[in-house]
């Protein structure tokens, strides 16, 4: 795979799962469970959306065809997505949506943080810029994990739910592959499984103040970054998305 | 009583009033009422926005109606700060929302059907909010004043926004154009009705006006919002869906049409277009997040329980 | 209006609320409470969408701008779509899915029976084709209405609360306009406001055995039929409905 | 036994076994299961292309997707109908279809992302499972025999429909040719695997095959579907992902790559991309559809009671 378009499906990668995932927690606006927390989900979802502009921009960029972060938001079919699987996921009840957010901004900061010191300038500034965000975002959410988890029983059961139903889309984070390897020896990002140790640490130590427990089983899905094979649930959520781009073609907004 | 006409005199002189001052029952719960219902106004006017956000057309777009949702929750949240030093619990006026007992502002009974309407809800809901809100920057109580000068900031900036969307639509394409114009003729009447009904038919007002808790009466306003917003509709090249539109020289503003108001009564009474889906929203929201509420109350307790322990 | 624009409206309402409905049901498809109900269901969709193909066909044609079924089904916006709002409300719970079923079927069965007898011919022949698939529609629908609300006491509060909601939006099946004063004037169609005492007698006689009680008040929500005002549910199916024929203008399916 | 001789001479015979007739413990209980999770497959398989109803790209492919999957249900129907003349109801292999005690075919664990899945799954997913049910026409037990009869009839249907879908994607645009390629990609294998693990692996074959419940081995039934489809796909201009795959002249039929095993047996044991989602669907429905049951249960037997006593 040439460095390139290697570089441009990391891009896709990155710009993707903050795209869907910002999607996704915008789905909340109005109906969280208390004022706070709608207001704390907007706030994830415009930085999400924000860190979307940055990324996708800049994937536009390296494809060098003329597309904007917008014609890439809005303008690709399902199977043109990178994002992880887990970003994907539907929100379910609240507790599977911060459950979905912490496994996801655990991630976002270390690989956040490695991408800080990227060989590439671009990549590292738009890293550094989103990485404040994703501190914040990962503390949040590792608090509301540990309440939620440490609450009441039936909050305690409904997390360990959303744990056992996630869990299986955390190990798509750090599978390697000929993007990832493209990425690691021109020194743009670093090998995905070199993460995992800061993750479990990080991600153990907040389930065991949860009261939680990890489910057994090496068993990961796979087939987001990739583009492979997406879950059900991606092409549903871009009906919505880009129904107006895809209905008024050419449009200025 | 001589305390009553102590207080009367504070608020003719300008002074302001504050949580810990004596005030009369009636102040109190006429003040109650109406922070209540703008409190709730913001709450349940995410909702039709929130309808769009998943629809928006960029990611700019995206971006700024959610940072604008985001300020409307936020502007929840201070207005029920302020109606809590008045006595009464957040919990309390959510209660009185979800049973109905309380209202919100009739417009949010309204559905909003086109990108464009995001437009219109900007450029005229927020738009007759504000002149709603300004002169009320100026009230007698302390917390409400100052909630409304934050307010009254964020909004002005939401109207231009929503301004900026219809500028969008009105010199887009001929779909685009139609979807503004559209959007105009469903939310032109009811963003008039926003001022409540004609003087001669408005209760509490007098009393209001002497407390300063109301600053104009509604037949002002909604002349002053038809004087401002009429240049704005003729700039996007858009008509008024009001024939009988005239300039009168002789007052210096327009005549104007009346908006339907055994329309404006049947939404009030609970008939308007949304009315039942936007209560089933916001219980669906309070009923489903209890176990959130109660998980979270207890591990604090836990936590708390916890360092006690250590101590 | 001109009795050939008025026809094409006319049509459109027929034509959208068979889609509408259609679709709606059609979305129950693999989640219904009984495998018998799936297979009603899906047949009652089934039969909705083939009477839309005719309906919109012959739109269509009227309207003499080459414009198919199909086109008008998938590329007309929101605003553009004649159905009454009662089609297009979601299905909720499956007695709310069931109710909207009944009140809608009552209507349109003797809506065509009436249109049967049209002046114009071809309206004619599509009524009478419907027709059978409708009175077995009412049928099927009236004894689950009673099933359910002459049933368990759980069964019948929520068949009480379906009615609840879904009865302010019968009135406008009966509200005429100047597009049904044109089908009046020409021999075309009934004037809807005589639909009312057999619909009422029908309903009326139904609900009583179903042991639920017509809520109080003639508040009638308007709107949908005249196409100034849909809900907000109306936008939400289209992005679904209509995603590949936006997706990829001018392909063959 | 005597008993168990006199059968095998039955169904050697060609003889027809009929639900009253004396018949081995294992011979029931190896038809429940297969039975079993053939309907339960038909249930299952109605969400994989569900999820397209809603999506159809024109009036008359809704209508065929529809018709389709309305006959799945139908199948199901009949399936549970013949199991239950085997003494079991539909709500107890009902209650382990949803507990994950009983199966159902592992292809259905995969997800429908595009439309020319739907076009993938009529082609390959109906086109294999043809394969397998053609035989079981003959089958030895009467009522799940005549149950084949009926459905092997409309299953070759939907296999064309599915066949035309492919055509016209496989001969559209450029990405319509994209998506169709992409879904075979896809499918390919998953297709493979629904003959089941090669022979060599195959439990209970042997003695299904003697009682007839089983017609032919997995993997005489995969080298048919693999002969059969292979030039279907050259015909529609794709290419079969399967580098390995080539003409033997000697056997008369294509060599080809065996599917992965350990995704088929992590796919089984409930790792497949949609295993959880599959069964939290069915489960849902179940759940949520309990009142409904209960509601018309009681309705019926209030019918009967009034009947009774009006008598």
């Amino acid at each position: 795979m040439d460095a390139n378009a290697a570089l441009f499906q990391f891009l896709l990668r990155m710009g993707d799962n903050t795209l869907v995932l910002g999607h996704r927690v915008s789905e909340w606006c109005g109906h969280a469970p208390v004022l706070e927390e709608d207001i704390a989900l907007a706030n994830t979802a415009l930085d999400l959306i924000g860190q979307t502009q940055m990324w996708l921009g800049l994937a536009g960029e390296i494809e060098g065809k003329g597309r904007t972060a917008d014609d890439l938001a809005m303008l690709r079919d399902a199977w043109d997505f990178r994002n992880l699987l887990l970003a994907e996921q539907p929100n379910g009840d609240f507790g599977q949506t911060m459950m979905r957010q912490f496994l996801f901004d655990a991630w976002h900061r270390i690989m956040l943080e490695r991408l800080a010191d990227s060989g590439d300038g671009r990549v590292a500034g738009i890293a550094a810029k989103a990485l404040k965000e994703a501190r914040y975002h990962v503390e949040r959410s590792a608090d509301t994990v540990i309440g939620l988890g440490d609450g009441t029983e039936e909050s305690h059961a409904r997390m360990q739910a959303a744990l056992d139903l996630l869990w299986p889309y955390v190990g798509e984070m750090f599978a390697p592959d000929n993007v990832d390897a493209a990425m690691t020896q021109t020194g743009i990002a670093p090998d995905p499984a070199d993460l995992r140790p800061d993750y479990d640490a990080h991600v153990l130590k907040v389930l065991g103040e949860a009261t939680l427990q990890v489910p057994e089983g090496t068993f990961a899905h796979g087939g987001g970054k990739a583009g492979f094979r997406h879950s059900e649930h991606l092409g549903h959520l871009l009906t919505q998305m880009q129904w107006l781009q895809r209905a008024y073609p050419g449009a200025t907004w | 009583s001589p305390e009553a006409r102590a207080f009367q005199a504070r608020i003719d002189a300008g002074e302001k009033i504050e949580p810990k001052d004596w005030m009369p029952e009636g102040y109190r719960k006429t003040l109650i009422r109406q922070i209540g219902q703008h409190a709730h106004s913001e709450i349940v006017g995410q909702l039709p926005e929130g309808n769009w956000i998943t629809r928006a057309p960029t990611l700019e777009r995206k971006a700024i109606l959610l940072a604008k949702v985001q300020d409307e929750a936020g502007h929840g949240l201070y207005l029920y700060c302020a109606a809590e030093t008045l006595g009464v619990s957040r919990d309390d006026l959510t209660r009185d929302l979800l049973s109905g007992k309380m209202k919100y502002s009739s417009i949010f009974n309204y559905p909003t059907l086109t990108w464009a309407d995001m437009g219109a809800v900007g450029w005229l809901v927020d738009g007759a909010a504000i002149m709603n809100q300004v002169p009320l920057q100026r009230t007698s109580y302390g917390p409400y004043s100052r909630a409304m000068i934050r307010i009254c900031k964020e909004e002005s900036f939401h109207q231009r926004q929503g301004y900026d969307i219809m500028m969008k639509m009105a010199g887009g394409t001929a779909e685009q154009k139609r979807m503004a114009q559209d959007a105009l003729d469903r939310f032109w009447y009811p963003s008039l009705m926003m001022f409540g009904p004609s003087d001669k038919d408005s209760v509490h007002s007098a009393q209001s006006m002497a407390w300063k808790i109301k600053m104009n009466t509604n037949d002002e306003l909604r002349q002053k919002f038809v004087d401002q917003t009429v240049p704005q509709a003729e700039y996007l090249g858009l008509t008024v869906p009001d024939p009988d539109l005239t300039w009168n020289e002789d007052k210096g503003g327009y005549d104007f049409s009346e908006p339907d108001w055994s329309e404006f009564f049947e939404v009030i009474k609970g008939n308007g277009p949304c009315n039942t889906e936007r209560l089933a929203a916001r219980n669906a929201a309070w009923d489903d997040g209890k176990w959130v509420r109660d998980g979270l109350l207890a591990h604090a307790q836990k936590r708390a329980a916890r360092k006690v322990a250590a101590e």
